[in-house]
């Protein structure tokens, strides 16, 4: 694995190893916050953070900690940086830290955080292992905010809250959860027919 | 009046019911295959040259489920290969060159009451008498049953389409078909004798009613098929059901269908064994009608004496249309379970559609089974759900498919899915 | 009548799936049989029902006494966590078949959104201890349904011709979509 | 005898009845509640009809292309789709999003999984559940039937939240407020009594739905008559008529065992009483019936018969 | 009292008490599992693909482990995984005779001779119920079952007849399975050349009738069968076969395939070298 040259540890996480288009992993905050591209944006920058300190945390404690209580101590660790990033967007971005309201506490249990420490910052070296959670966070964040500026889109015809198409009459669905879930089934579907072409 | 549930109505088209069985004169060459019944083959009991007496033995039935055949024309071995057999595609046969014109078997006298159940047990396998309706399953073993019966069925139903052969056999040898079902009630220790005929055949249940005097019941049907099917009629006449998995015997009956019936008569009092059978030929030909035909005479044969082809032909059926086999070439010969030979032009359309759930199928199964499940693993190769899901309860008898809107064929999906559950055993 | 309210709501109006989105990647991954389904919804009842009386707990009786709430992520996790050690290690012993079939998501139950989000929502609502167990029943069973309905339309769909692009997650995802809309013809029934 | 002979696996024959035809059935039984639509909402109606229908049909042609697999427009389940789409919208929707919901209930209800018969929801409901949450607005404006544009409440709005009664007799003519193709109880009885005796369709499910309904609706009635309306309001009122025997009446989205079919129907027809008198909503009928589609699968595998012989 | 001091008691006496009862329910509830169920699963592919016919690859690592299957029974894992799993069960070398699928019908849809139309089931299992539309009951019916069991891909229909890509077969035999007429095999391949020699038709019929029935059956000449410089080719009735045991071993098995008269022996073209050593 370490054999790769090292910024493809960082490419890796855009596209083969995406989250959320190949791995599917990290839905709920995905599905939930993505009313707009803002929100999206926001959380995969907060989930970015939280992965990257992760990581470099774990990469660096992982001969110190003992097999079986590992995925105890990863989530504290993870607890700990979400607390960290919670009370920053509750001081700094109050508007921001209402409109992701209990998701962000919640990337304590985004699966793929604990994934990436089980897989790769755990086994790897400091740099690679924050170059891979760059990679993959960058993947999120990538996700987020083109699910997030699609609902926009659709749901108020703006996208960061600019008007894109003017006079749009909202599609109300969009910003509602059956909206999230249709958008996310087609957007995957779209990356499977794409990674099928490409291939 | 008495039926099951489930089943169809299709068009019945007995255009033949009233043509009079017609003796045909015999081919010059008869090719009998060794294998014309459920069960073992049997071995052949003759060489290449031998010259043959009509009636004379070809094959030995060595197996206990077997029954051995005759030649149903004097004249010589000409050989024993394989050749093209109408169910099972290719089997051993023995070709008999020979004919002239076929005289009445000379008739014998019998009191079914004086004769021993073994006698008659031996006599109907020494003439190779096997079911008559189609599933010609060997008739000696069904006289031996290890189980009680207090009931003997004759199957006068024919529910399939086309079919008229046993309506006439009924009609023009009401006494024999009598006196066939007292042979078998003496021959299981049956007391009681019964004989279902679909209510579309008031002629022949009047035949045997007054052929019978009043000892066995003549019990009139719905006309609805499968009302011929061992279990429906079962079910249609006495309410019992057969368990799954089990036979007419486990409810304490033994059905006979009213031809082998006949063919037991003829067994048992006149020494016969069975070298002919009636046959209805329908559909596009010339003289469509019901013939009396040496067991052995190739398709095409009768395809002529039956006043040849009509425009358009594109399928052959042996049987019925709701069960019968389609046939790949008219050399196939004549065998025990040929109960019709069908010359049809349409034929169902090829395209297949998607399944709309309609239920049609479910609603009409005369075992309620669920076909949809059947289609949906064998479409999805989920062979290890689909004995769970009964497959094997099956009876094939094609109502499904029969009225299937998306034009599935689901009997297909159904042999296929039972035949490797079979293999995966 | 407040219980019911808030019963009838976590079941149904507000689904932890449909409405929260809590609990998708178990959502995704275990609903492609209806044993598994099952299976692994009783557990997550089992440990919501849990989960709710052990944080109310510890939220109100340590964190709170203590002055502390800023430790209630690391607390609750902590407890979330060790409770499903214990529950795989129960199944383990004494159902091997269901452990074997629920395989990696037990362990997954630890990382499931919703057994977090559950306490989270219990003190953000501030709701008394009854309140947070029929709360934690409630959103239990709530995702129960919502993963056996689920897992009953996939096995239906693993028979159907699907788009190939569309197999898997996508379809998984536009079902519950569909399955969102049809769950708003509740809304309005509970006034949350 | 010309050419090769064809082989295949019995039945030779088949009955008349192909999918073409139930469908076909489906939309002639429709016609009487089209018809009165048409009467009372003018060209509005006839515009909603004709911009469904072209929706819904070139969304399945271009399906089919898509997927490269032969065109199915021939079966006529897209024509369906079309036509009942029409039937549940507001007579004054714009065409704009009559054709969204056209293209959702092809794409989304019922070529993404996989085309004819293996749609899980009634694709036509899903369309209109996805116009109904995407535009609430404009799918709760209801107008008066006549060649005058005048706004109007549904009688289920009219009683829910005003406790006013529509009189039955306007509710089976069809004179009231509501969907283009659902205000006449008595056009949609005709067309579905025929649909049902002319086999295309089965009568387990109406029969069960509307009977639950009526049954259930008479229990608050009985106590509270001032407050809850009579069953025979229940059964003309709103959807239920066009739902129960055209909706609920798909093969594809309904069980296929006959006691899942009683049990779909029933549920179906809770969840309708439970919405109307206890929801946030007026109606209901779109929802229950969904809601059972979703459900019809572990309907299906819980009650599969006991075959003939077998231990009852 | 300092909050600090007060956020690292209360934690860690919650982690100290948790930690206890964890302790003690792993005491009471503890399963023994044989950890070399873990290490051969290591050992496989983790494809799940079900070609070795078990439920899963964790299904197949704990018969292995159980005796009820051979170290070598994962078709996918080759030699390379039978070795390691023989090392982790402390069995030692194990021989796995490596090979690819051949197809003993070569025939093209217009070298067969039709005889029927067929309407139905498209699958050869479906097709062989009813004998299928040709003349030949021995040869490929043409609806690619042994493709879709392929699930690597390596079978295509060129033709009317399937194709096997001997560079992504496997030698897993599902192909095999799933002819109804068996006219898949597997054998072994010439190690020296990487190919492997066949007799690429299955009817046993004497020359009349198999000529009636296709322009390139084998008609029992016995032509190779003479010209073999060391019996690796043999009849079988009046079909020929060959002897694997001795046909890599014979000097001119090349010029005996270009001695038939109908051409019937053929080579499956090279095979990818790498997976011979």
């Amino acid at each position: 694995m370490s054999r790769r040259p090292w910024y493809r540890e960082y490419l890796k996480g855009l596209w083969e190893e995406n989250p959320i288009f190949r791995m599917l992993l990290g839905m709920c905050p995905t599905l939930a916050v993505t009313t707009s591209a803002v929100n999206g944006l926001s959380m995969g920058l907060a989930t970015t953070f939280v992965l990257t300190s992760t990581s470099l945390v774990v990469s660096i404690i992982r001969k110190l900690v003992p097999s079986q209580v590992r995925i105890a101590t990863f989530t504290m660790i993870i607890a700990t940086f979400v607390t960290v990033a919670d009370l920053f967007l509750k001081a700094k971005f109050p508007a921001i830290s209402k409109a992701l309201g209990p998701y962000v506490p919640l990337i304590v249990v985004n699966c793929f955080i604990l994934g990436r420490q089980e897989v790769f910052a755990s086994k790897n070296p400091t740099g690679r292992s924050i170059l891979d959670a760059l990679g993959v966070g960058s993947g999120f964040i990538f996700a987020l905010t083109l699910l997030g500026s699609i609902r926009e889109l659709l749901g108020s015809g703006e996208v960061f809250g600019h008007e894109v198409i003017p006079s749009w009459h909202p599609w109300v669905v969009m910003i509602l959860p059956a909206g999230a879930f249709l958008t996310l089934g087609f957007l995957v579907a779209a990356m499977n027919i794409i990674e099928e072409r490409t291939r | 009046m008495r039926s099951f549930r489930g089943g169809v109505h299709p068009p019945y088209n007995k255009a033949t019911q009233d043509r009079p069985i017609e003796r045909v004169s015999p081919p010059e060459r008869v090719v009998v295959p060794l294998s014309q019944h459920t069960g073992a083959p049997c071995e052949p009991s003759v060489e290449k040259g031998q010259e043959v007496e009509r009636g004379q033995k070809l094959g030995e039935a060595k197996a206990f489920i077997s029954a051995p055949v005759h030649t149903p024309i004097s004249g010589v071995v000409k050989e024993i290969a394989p050749h093209p057999h109408p169910v099972l595609g290719e089997a051993l046969a023995v070709v008999v060159e020979g004919g002239g014109e076929m005289e009445d078997w000379p008739r014998g006298d019998v009191d079914p009451d004086s004769l021993e159940p073994e006698e008659i047990r031996m006599r109907v396998r020494e003439a190779g008498v096997v079911g008559l309706g189609g599933a010609a399953f060997p008739t000696a073993v069904k006289l031996s049953p290890p189980k009680s019966i207090d009931t003997v069925i004759l199957n006068g139903c024919e529910c399939e389409p086309y079919l008229t052969a046993d309506h006439r056999t009924m009609l023009e040898r009401a006494e024999d078909c009598i006196l066939g079902l007292r042979l078998v009630m003496r021959a299981v220790g049956a007391e009681r004798g019964m004989i279902g005929v679909e209510a579309n055949k008031p002629d022949a249940m009047e035949a045997l009613r007054r052929a019978s005097d009043g000892e066995v019941e003549v019990v009139p049907l719905k006309v609805k098929y499968p009302q011929g099917a061992e279990k429906m009629l079962i079910k249609a006449l006495l309410d019992r059901e057969v368990p799954t998995g089990g036979l007419p015997m486990d409810v304490g009956v033994v059905v006979q269908n009213v031809g082998t019936a006949v063919a037991v008569t003829e067994a048992v009092r006149d020494g016969k064994p069975l070298i002919e059978r009636v046959v209805t030929v329908a559909g596009e030909v010339g003289r469509p009608g019901n013939y009396l035909v040496p067991i052995g005479t190739p398709f095409s044969y009768l395809m002529e004496v039956a006043g040849g082809l009509k425009e358009g032909v594109s399928q052959v059926v042996m049987g019925g249309p709701m069960m019968g086999i389609a046939q790949r070439s008219l050399d196939v010969p004549v065998v025990k379970g040929t109960s019709g030979i069908l010359f049809l032009r349409e034929v169902p359309p090829a395209e297949e559609g998607n399944c709309i759930r309609c239920a049609r199928c479910v609603d009409h199964c005369p075992m309620e089974l669920m076909p949809t499940l059947f289609v949906k693993f064998a479409k999805g190769e989920r062979w290890d759900l689909l004995e769970s899901a009964h497959i094997m309860d099956c009876i094939e008898c094609g109502s499904c498919a029969y009225v299937c809107p998306a034009r599935i064929p689901i009997v297909h999906y159904i042999k296929l899915g039972k035949l490797k559950v079979r293999s995966l055993k | 009548m407040e219980l019911l309210l808030i019963f009838v709501a976590a079941v149904l109006t507000n689904n932890f799936v449909l409405h929260y989105f809590l609990g998708i990647c178990p959502f995704l991954g275990v609903s492609s049989r209806i044993e598994t389904a099952v299976g692994m919804g009783l557990a997550v009842i089992f440990v919501m029902t849990l989960t709710a009386t052990v944080t109310w707990l510890i939220y109100h009786h340590v964190l709170v006494r203590f002055g502390l709430p800023f430790l209630e992520y690391a607390a609750f996790i902590l407890v979330i966590a060790s409770l499903v050690q214990v529950v795989e290690m129960f199944l383990r012993k004494f159902s091997p078949e269901l452990y074997r079939a629920l395989g990696i998501y037990l362990p997954l139950i630890t990382t499931n959104c919703s057994i977090l989000g559950l306490a989270l929502f219990m003190v953000l609502r501030e709701y008394d201890f009854i309140e947070g167990l029929v709360f934690g029943i409630g959103a239990g069973i709530g995702f129960t349904l919502v993963l056996t309905i689920m897992a009953g339309i996939r096995e239906e769909l693993a028979f159907a011709d699907l788009p190939r692009a569309f197999r898997g997650a996508p379809i998984t995802l536009i079902t519950a979509g569909i399955l969102a809309l049809a769950f708003m013809g509740f809304s309005g029934l509970i006034r949350v | 005898m010309e050419g090769r002979l064809v082989v295949a696996v019995s039945p030779h024959i088949r009955a008349e009845m192909d999918t073409r035809r139930v469908m076909m059935g489906v939309i002639v039984s429709l016609v009487p509640g089209i018809a009165v639509g048409v009467w009372f909402f003018r060209w509005h109606a006839l515009a909603l009809l004709a911009s469904c229908l072209a929706e819904t049909l070139s969304a399945e042609a271009l399906a089919c292309i898509l997927r490269r697999k032969p065109s199915t427009l021939g079966d006529l389940s897209a024509a369906v789709t079309g036509v009942l789409l029409a039937m549940v919208l507001p007579p004054t929707l714009p065409f704009w999003a009559a054709f969204l919901g056209g293209v959702v209930a092809v794409t989304v209800g019922k070529q993404v999984f996989g085309g004819l018969g293996q749609n899980i929801f009634n694709p036509a409901l899903v369309g209109r559940a996805f116009l109904m949450a995407a535009f609430p607005v404009l799918m709760t404006r209801w107008v008066a039937p006549g060649p005058k544009v005048v706004t109007a409440a549904t009688p289920l709005a009219l009683m829910k939240f005003d406790h006013r009664a529509t009189p039955l007799l306007d509710l089976l003519v069809g004179k009231v407020g509501g969907c283009m193709g659902e205000t006449s109880a008595l056009a949609l009885l005709i067309g579905g009594l025929f649909l049902v005796l002319k086999g295309y369709a089965d009568w387990r499910i109406p029969l069960s739905y509307l009977g639950t309904v009526a049954m259930l609706g008479s229990i608050p009635w009985a106590f509270r008559p001032d407050l809850y309306p009579s069953p025979m309001f229940h059964l003309l009122a709103g959807g239920l008529m066009l739902g129960a025997w055209f909706m609920a009446t798909d093969p594809v989205t309904t069980p296929v065992t006959k006691v899942g079919r009683y049990m779909f129907g029933i549920g179906a027809g809770v969840l309708v009483v439970i919405i109307r008198l206890w929801g946030g909503l007026p109606e209901g009928v779109m929802y229950s019936i969904l809601l059972m589609n979703a459900v019809t699968p572990l309907i299906d595998r819980y009650t599969v018969p006991v075959p003939f012989g077998g231990k009852r | 009292m300092n909050p600090i001091l007060v956020s690292v008691l209360s934690m860690g006496l919650l982690a100290l008490a948790f930690a206890t009862i964890l302790a003690v329910v792993n005491r009471r509830l503890s399963v023994r599992e044989d950890p070399r169920v873990e290490a051969v699963l290591e050992a496989l592919p983790s494809a799940n693909c079900g070609a070795c016919g078990f439920a899963s690859c964790r299904d197949m690592a704990e018969r292995i482990v159980k005796g009820d299957a051979e170290p070598g029974a994962c078709p996918v894992g080759g030699a390379e995984s039978a070795r390691r799993i023989a090392e982790i069960l402390g069995l030692g070398e194990v021989e796995v005779v490596e090979k690819v699928a051949v197809v003993h019908c070569a025939a093209t849809s217009e070298q067969k001779v039709k005889v029927a139309e067929y309407r139905g089931v498209t699958s050869c299992s479906a097709a062989n119920l009813l004998g299928g539309e040709y003349a030949c009951r021995y040869g490929c019916l043409g609806y690619g079952d042994c493709v879709r069991a392929c699930r690597f891909g390596a079978i295509s229909m060129v033709d009317g007849r399937p194709r096997v890509d001997v560079e992504r077969c496997t030698g897993c035999g599902k192909c095999a399975q799933a002819c109804p007429r068996e006219i898949i095999t597997l054998e072994p391949y010439d190690r020296e050349r990487g190919e492997t020699i066949f007799v690429a038709c299955n009817n046993p019929d004497r020359a009349p009738a198999v000529r009636r029935v296709c322009e390139v059956g084998c008609i029992g000449c016995r032509m190779c069968a003479r010209t073999s410089d060391n019996g690796a080719f043999y009849m079988d009735g009046n079909l020929a076969k060959v002897d694997y045991g001795k046909v890599y071993e014979s000097g001119n098995w090349d010029e005996v395939a270009e001695k038939c008269p109908r051409k019937v022996i053929h080579s499956t073209g090279r095979v990818r070298m790498e997976r011979a050593a």
